[in-house]
This record gives C-alpha cells, structure tokens and sequence, in this order.
C-alpha cells in the first residue's frame, strides 16, 4: 500500500495531543494555513482548468452533484432510525458527511504527485461544488415542518464563507492568469505546498486527539457509521468517475472527495443554522474517526480501487 | 467629577455568535460594546480556543439598567438553551 | 428577573500558571472560569507578554462568597509569595 | 481575610495611546496596570482590530479612589476629545 | 497596458470585503507578512547599492528630496483652501501623500521584472529618504502658531519606527553581506517576494474595501485630490528622474513613489502627532481610492510615461 | 574569523530594542518561527541519522551525557558559594547553563553550511539528549532536603514539552521516511531554514536588548559567569569530541551545545519547578549575556579549537 510521508506529521500530531504535550499551533497560524492551503488549491486547478473546454463539465457536474446530494439524503435516516439520534443530530452528522474536507482532498493529491499518477485539473471544480448542497440540505432535513430557517444568512455564509472564496478565488484567479503567468508565484503556492500540508497536519493532528479521547462517549454507532458511509461513498465516487470517463488519478480523487467529511465549514454553518444539535457528536465523528481513517486508510484503498475499475474496463 | 451610575453588562459566550449578538445588541439600543476573545469552561463544556470558531469572547456593554435588562431577557429566550452563555450585571459610575 | 446575587473573582497572574491554577481553581468546586491573555506591570516588575510563557493571564470566576474566599485563600497561600498575583472580588447579579 | 476596598477602574481606549497612557498611569502614581486587546464600537466608530494601529485596548488599574479620579481627570482633558475613550470606575475588595 | 497577475490577489480581496465575506487575515500574519516585505526591499536595495559608488547619490537624493517635499507643501493650500478642510485634515492628508507607500512600490518592481526591465538599486535609498519628511512637514502645517509638538516623539517615531527601521536594516544587511552573503537567504527574501506580495494584496483588498464603502462620505472634491494629485506628482517625478539621467525602471519607480500615498507610517504618525485630524478621511483618500487607481490605472501609465520620455530623449 | 551574514538580523534586533522602535515579532509568529526550527533541525538530523548503525551511538551519548551533566554540577557550588547566590537561583541558572540552546547550535551548523564543512548527522541526537538532565539535575540540587517535588509534571514538561517533542518527532520522521521521502518537504524545510533562522535572530535580538539593559543589575560575576561557564565547557566539549572521533564539524557543534544555555525550555521549566528562583537573573545572563558572546564571538573560537585539536591530532 502506498505511503505518504506526510501523514507522519498528523501521527506526531496525534501523539503530542495524547500525551498532552504542551505543543500548540497558534490559531492565526492555523487561519494563514488554511488561508494558504486553500488558495494553493484552487490556483493550482485554475492553472490546469484553463487548457479545458469549459461547456464539457457541465454534464459530469450535474452527475457528480446529484450523486453527492444523495450521501446526506441516505445519511440522514439511517442515523435518525438506525441510530436513534435526534433530528437536529442526524441532520447535522449527514451535512458534515455530504460536504467534503479539502486537507483529506490535498493529502489524496500529494499521494497522486508521489506516484507520479496525473489528474484532471478540473477536480478542484467539483471540490468547490460538493462542498455546499449538503450543507443545505442539512439544514432542510433538520427544520423539516419546523420554524424558519435564515436562508439568506445561511446561503451568503456558504458562498462568500472564506473556504469556497479562497478555492473559487484561487481558481479564477489561476484560470485568468494561466501558468505563465503564475510562474513568479510556483514557488510559493506549488513547491511549498506539501511542507505547509505537513505542517496543518501536525495541528490536526493535535486536535484529532482531543476527539478521538471522547469517542467511546459516542459509541458503537457513530464510529462504525464514521467508516462505512465513507467507503460506500467512495465505492459510489469510484464506478461514477469510471463512468465519466476519468483518469485513475481522477477517478481516486472523486471517491476521496465522496469519502471525507468536513471539519471546518459545516460544523460552522450547522452551528448557526442547526444550533440543537451537539457540536461534539459531528466533529467528532468527523474529525476523530473519518479524517484519520481517510488518511491512513482510506485513501490508498481509494487509490486501489480505481486502479482496479480502470484495470477492469481496460 | 461628573460620573453617572450605570450598569454593566458582561456576556461571555461562543465566538460563533459574534457578528448576530452585536446585531442583537446594537438593535436594542446599546451605543456601544467592548469584544475580547478568550477562552474557559462552564456547564457547555471547555472551549480553548484552539479552533478558529472554538473560543469564547467576552462582551461588555455599558448601558442603563433598562437597557442590560432588555438584552438579557432577549439572550435568555433565543440563545441560552443552545449556546454556551453566561452574563452578569454589576453597577459602575461611568466616568465620561 | 431571577437575578442572583454573586461574587465575580478577578486573579492577574503570571501565564506560565494556567493549567496549575485551572486544577486548583475547578479543585475548590468553581463551575466554570473564563481566561483572557493580557499583559502588564505590577511589583513584579512588567509582563509585556512578548514571550510564549512571559505574559499574564487574567481569569475570571464566577461563585459564592465562599467559593471565592477559598480560592483566595489557596491561592494566597501557595502562589502569591513567587509569582506575579493581583486578586480583586466584586459583587455582581448572575442573569442566567 | 484582609480584604481592602479599593476603586478599580477600567479605560477603553484606541490602541496606537497605549504607550502614552502608560506613562499618564504611572506617572500619576498607578503601582500597576493590566491590558487586554480588543476591539468594539462607540461614538468614534467601529475599531475592528483589523489593523496593526487599528484596535482598541482595556486597561485595568486597581487603586485608591483618589489616583483613579486623577487619572479620569488627566485623560478627560487631554484625550477625551481628539480619542475614542470610554472610562468607567467600580468598587471592588483586594485579596491580596 | 501591462498586467501583473498580483493584482489579482488585491481583486479578490476587494470582493471578499464587499460581499462581507469571513475572510480574515489574521493581525499578526499580516505584521509578519510586512516585517517580511519591508526587510526584503531592504535587502533588494542594499545587495545592488553595494556594487555602486555611494557619494554619486547624494545629488539625487537633495534633488529627489525637494521635489519630494513640494508634494505635501501643494497639497496643502489646495485641501485647505479648495477643499475648505480643516487645518488638521489639510495636514494630515498632505503628509500621506508626501510620504510614500512600499506596497505600491513593490507592484511596480514586480512590474518590471515581469517586463524584464531592469532598475536601480538605489531607488530604495529614496524609498526610504522619502516616508519621512512629508511626515514632519505635516505635522507643521498642522502646528503652525499653534501648541507644542512633541518633535522628540515624532521623530523618534519617524526614524526608529519599524518601517524605516526594517528597510533600512536590510538595506544595510544586504549593502554589508553583498550578493555572495545573502546567497543562503535567498529563496526567502527573493524568491517567495512575490508569492507574498500576493498574500499582502489579498489583505490590503479587504481593508480597502470596507474603505471603498465609505467613499461617499468623503465627496467628490477629495475623490479627485486622490487622483488628481498622484497622477500630477508622477509627471513630476518622471521628468525628474529623466533629468537625473535614471534608467526607464528607475524613472517609473520614482514616479510611482511620489504617486504613492502612505496608509502604514502616516497614520499611525498622524494620530499621535495631529490628533484632531479625522483619519478616517485620510486613509479613505489613500487606501480607498489612491492606492487601487496606482495598483490598476497609475502604475502603467507611470511605466508608459517612462518609456515615452526616454524615447523623447534618445 | 569566519563571518556568518545571518547574525546581522541578530545586530539590528538588538538595534532596533535599544532605541525602542516599536518594531514586534508578534507572538504567534514567534511561536509558528521556533516550531518550524525546532522540527526543521530534527527532521535534518533524522535524515542523516537514516545512513547511520545506531548502535555505535550508544557508547558516545553516554560519554557525552556524563560530561553535560557535570556542567550543572560544577556551576552550582560556583555561584552559590563564590558567587553568594540563594540556592534557588543557584540551581535555576546551573539547569540553565547544563541544557542546551537550539538556536545556538542551528547557527553553528549555518556557519558550517557557510564553509562548506560537514557533521555528523547523530549531532542531532545529542542535542535532543542533553536538552533534559540538566533540568533535573537543577530541580534536585534546589529542592536537596527541602520540600517535596512533582517530578511526574517534571518529567512530563521536559519529556512531551514542545521543545523535544518537535525535535525528537522531526528525527523520527526524518529517520522513516528518509532522504527521498523528504524529498517534496525539502524545500519548505531545508531550502528556507537559514531565512527564518534569520527572522528568528532579529526577534532574539529585539528580547535580548532588553535582556542587555538589565545586565548591570546582575553584577560582574554573573556576567563574568556567563562567558567563562560557556568556554570552559566548549574546552571541555572539544577535547571529547575529538576524542570521541567525531569530525571537525561534529567536534565545533558539541563544543557549541556544551557552550550554549538554554533560555527556552530551562525557564519554562525552572519556574514551575523552583519557583522562589528569580527569572530575571538566569533569563538574562542566558540571553543578555552568553546567547549573544557564543553567536558573535564563541562560535568561531569553537570552530577554529576545533580545527586546531583535529590539527593537532593529525
Ligand atoms: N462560573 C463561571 N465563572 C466564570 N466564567 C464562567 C463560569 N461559567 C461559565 N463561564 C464562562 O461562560 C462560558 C459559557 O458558559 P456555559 O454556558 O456554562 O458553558 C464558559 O465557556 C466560560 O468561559
Ligand atoms: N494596581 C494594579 N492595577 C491593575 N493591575 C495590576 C495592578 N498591580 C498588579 N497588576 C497586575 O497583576 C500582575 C501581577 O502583579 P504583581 O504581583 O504586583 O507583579 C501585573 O503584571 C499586572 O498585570
Ligand atoms: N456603551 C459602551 N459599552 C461598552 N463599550 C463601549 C461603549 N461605548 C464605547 N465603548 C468602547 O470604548 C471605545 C471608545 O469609545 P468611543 O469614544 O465612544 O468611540 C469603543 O471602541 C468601545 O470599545
Ligand atoms: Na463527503
Ligand atoms: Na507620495
Ligand atoms: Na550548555
């Protein structure tokens, strides 16, 4: 199996928040982190997305969106009944599920530049547009028949929140520019992209941690459903990027996007929107057992598994 | 000296809510507020401020009676329940 | 109103103290504590907070008379004769 | 316990004075200072602590009733009109 | 026109603000990120000033000096006069126009390398002679007949202030290591310069756009002065610079320079030393208005104008 | 004497504290600068240590262990009894002297990298080794027969604190994945290293200043202290490097970390553990006296003894 060296640094993370070690990553730098990760994201699908005709991705947008849409939409009854969780809960958790993680995103990234294994540029298109239905429609599932949801606070929160900003930002900015024109800037957003990946690493580490102490606390249920939803997801994200025709590498990378769940803008947005439901039930699971899973395991079973469907076709 | 007595009014809750309290507040007539981030533990839990969203803030305002009181009814109906949040009141002479 | 009467114990300390002074503080029986990072200038001389562990820390307690007098009195104890330490209360009502 | 009243009293103020009313404070006889970074909003606008100069401070002085009144007066004169300025007084018990 | 993709970054951020997006630059990242641009001019500047005659400036230097002070001195009667200004305002305003902005400076340097023209080392000698003395002629102007001016203050301020300080630091560092010492150091205070200049714009589009909001306020006659006046104070500045026989580059830096406004020094200067003046209106003029009309409009035409005079002279 | 560019950034920190510039490392950045030298150093010793038989390591750590751990011994009885210092300051400012600075050592090695000279990967592995007992041995001579200690929280800050933590992970990271591992993280970690080093000396030299304002509080002894504490034990340190056959690289940066003080991880330490200790006396003399005498001129006398002993030996 394949082995990203990067992933050590989540581990040392992970050991220096188990052993409560005084090691803190300060939050500004943790915020010029992110800021930095999701701008280098989103320039460097700019850069590949301006050599595509564009009018072609509008198919495979609608199959990949659709497709994402059903992730929370089949989430939320099986933790509403299966696991007997309340509806702001299980709406929430299912939000968290249906939107994606751009750190597991770029760690599946690093690992395709590793084994020299291309992709298509226009991927970070998708990671742009799958991180927002789910949050949506957590929110509907949630207040269901129930009171009066702010859409327009929640909408403007989703759109012009910094992740999708900086990504969409990124990628105009990299579609307009063009890799020329960009080259002044490769040292800075391209080569040292891994070193700062390794760097967030260490700080998610240190708080995959301090959940990862509090798991038994959400038992069985939630940790296998932390597992599962993730691999039949990817298995989902595996046959459609088959199907769309896409590449080993992107065809890994949708199920990667399909797999993970996110850490930073839904449990932000559920937060304000879902406020009955426990913050500590979705991050958890989300961010103590998805996010690790993913990226030990996770993603080279994804890696695997496209190679497999492409051998297959072939 | 020309101080007036006033009332204090001290919010510490989740820094999530920052931008809707300070709508909430100046909505209710406060002419002004101080926001200071930190961190602590209370019946919701730790808070450390790890997290860009996972502080606390500490609100001040300094206002009449009627005002504070006003403010933290509304607090106590809309957010108390599903948010960490604790608010006391105390007297000061406004100095200026 | 159900405002309750309560006492609100300030501690200006040194940071390197914190995760000591939390122990001994939630140890005394406190419900829950806010914590601030700040700097300053005392009879220990000035804290400008320039480094990690060089800065003060300002908590806050909200309690009893009684909590806060054991604390103060622990803290008076074992604490104030080799660090920085400022102790104030004040009364205050508790909205919530 | 040997609990003394004393006035503390709190100044919001723009952060780019801090230097200068350090000075005022101690040289009006302040034995000692706490400041806290913030931001808020108040006659002179919003200070939201997004630039370097731009934010505002708190500063904590415990001492007797006459040194706070001779700091508000000296601010009061020399700051209060071209600053934003906020300034209040409270009763408080040292503990220590 | 010549387009530099940096700008991009100063776009984005406006946008970002505009839309009230949560995109926050963290304090301190945006301290560090200018520690990093103010050495790293330094040390651009001190690593080319070490291989040129040194007494061969100081001709120059009066000359640009003079022409540099002339600025706030003309501003001056207009706002007052005019504009019907206060004093204060008057001479508040005309110090941030005679004093000088880095950030712009470094989009036309990194103009230039993108058009492969070379410039002057020496040109941030004067970037450093210049954020000075308009800061002293305001406070006069401000002061005139009235009250006592804490001078000792003001040019402790000036002088030891970290802007002068750090250029000037590096100018010295990079004049003493030369090419050869300051090889090591490099990929970071060369090669990443501009990556991090994209970084600053991104922040300097937020803030200039929560200024940007509040134009109207300012009216019509100091929307103008904030155009008028750098475009006025370029022509100046180019001729000048031609006279003195500078290079094409250099005479667009220069020009540049004196159609820069300060929105760093100035400000924080002005509020201890002329308190009465509103900052608002200051910054708005510089932030708000001048320095995107020199980053989108002025620095070409500042280029052009350059090329144009030299074709003239040759 | 060999000239190292990067203490030049040390020259203007300490500059612009004595005039009081307003000039700030923010905090964070601080922080953020000393994780990344801290895991850049570790992960630079793991890779070299990968080529490396540990075993043999074994009988000179030990050696080297024995050795490190007199210098807190012997300073002891010093300044208690010639110097008249309290037990607790004492044995704070021993703890200080017996452990090592990471700073210190990472100049040595860039002074190294400067003339092409090259070290044992395993140096390292020292500097992780003695960073510890020295604290212990500290806590011990101040609490001998008095009072009782929390040697679990002792041995828990020195152990997990940040310091070793990122040090020792960074080796174990370096060590797995090796030099083709690394390889993407080079750039971030290796290539930049001597920059920040040099962002790191101009904050050191702004809390030096200030450190240096207080000397005169100490007295001549501690300064004297300062200094001949340091050379004597690079003395000491020479003669087992060379006995120890290690390199003219490898026997300058044992010198070098025997010659250093901590002002880190001892003060952080000591203040819990001897709490009667002034810091003030053990900060400043580590700071204010023996950081800047080994950057400026113990360095290069440990270099050239060194060079001499290996001469000699020859
Ligand atoms: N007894 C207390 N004293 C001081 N601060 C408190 C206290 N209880 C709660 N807090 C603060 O208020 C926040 C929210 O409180 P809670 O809703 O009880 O979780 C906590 O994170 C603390 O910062
Ligand atoms: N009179 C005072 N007013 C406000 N804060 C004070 C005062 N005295 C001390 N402090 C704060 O308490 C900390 C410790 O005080 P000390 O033990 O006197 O050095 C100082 O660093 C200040 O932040
Ligand atoms: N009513 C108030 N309550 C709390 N803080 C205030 C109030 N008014 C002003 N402030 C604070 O004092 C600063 C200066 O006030 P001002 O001079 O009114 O602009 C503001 O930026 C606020 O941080
Ligand atoms: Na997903
Ligand atoms: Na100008
Ligand atoms: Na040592």
């Amino acid at each position: 199996m394949q082995f990203e060296p990067v992933v050590l640094f989540f581990l040392l993370g992970i050991f220096a928040g188990l052993v409560r070690s005084d090691l803190k990553i300060p939050g500004s730098i943790y915020d010029a982190l992110s800021i930095f990760l999701l701008l280098a994201i989103g320039l460097q699908g700019g850069v590949k997305l301006a050599e595509f005709p564009l009018v072609e991705l509008i198919v495979p947008s609608l199959a990949i969106l659709l497709l994402g849409s059903l992730i929370p939409l089949v989430s939320f009854p099986v933790l509403r009944y299966l696991g007997r969780m309340t509806r702001a809960d299980s709406a929430s958790i299912a939000a968290h599920y249906g939107s994606v993680s751009v750190v597991t995103f770029s760690v599946g990234v690093s690992l395709l530049a590793q084994e020299e294994v291309d992709f298509e540029g226009f991927m970070i298109v998708f990671l742009v547009l799958l991180e927002m239905p789910a949050l949506v429609i957590g929110v509907m599932l949630a207040r269901y028949g129930a009171g009066t949801v702010r859409w327009g606070k929640l909408f403007h929160e989703v759109f012009f929140g910094k992740s999708i900003l900086l990504l969409a930002g990124g990628l105009v900015i990299g579609f307009v520019a063009g890799a020329e024109g960009i080259k002044p800037l490769d040292i800075l957003f391209f080569d040292l992209f891994k070193g700062i990946l390794a760097l967030f690493l260490l700080e998610m580490g240190l708080v995959a941690a301090s959940r990862i102490a509090g798991l038994r606390d959400y038992g069985l249920f939630l940790t296998s459903f932390a597992i599962i939803v993730p691999l039949l997801s990817a298995v989902a994200g595996t046959i459609l990027g088959w199907a769309l025709g896409l590449s080993v590498g992107g065809t890994m990378l949708l199920a990667t996007l399909y797999a993970s769940a996110s850490y930073i803008a839904a449990p932000a947005a559920m937060r304000i929107a879902v406020p009955q439901a426990n913050p500590a039930l979705s991050i958890g699971a989300s961010l103590g057992v998805t996010f690790p899973f993913n990226i030990f395991v996770g993603i080279p079973i994804y890696f695997w598994m496209s190679k497999f469907i492409h051998s297959m076709g072939a | 000296m020309t101080a007036k007595p006033m009332t204090l009014l001290v919010i510490v809750t989740e820094a999530v809510l920052e931008d809707i309290l300070i709508d909430e507040i100046t909505g209710l007539g406060a002419h002004g507020y101080t926001i200071i981030d930190g961190r602590g533990r209370g019946t919701h839990g730790t808070r450390a401020g790890r997290w860009t969203q996972g502080g606390n803030i500490r609100i001040e305002v300094v206002g009449s009676a009627q005002l504070c009181e006003r403010i933290v009814a509304r607090l106590k109906e809309v957010y108390e329940h599903n948010y960490g949040l604790l608010m006391y009141t105390t007297s000061i002479e406004l100095q200026n």
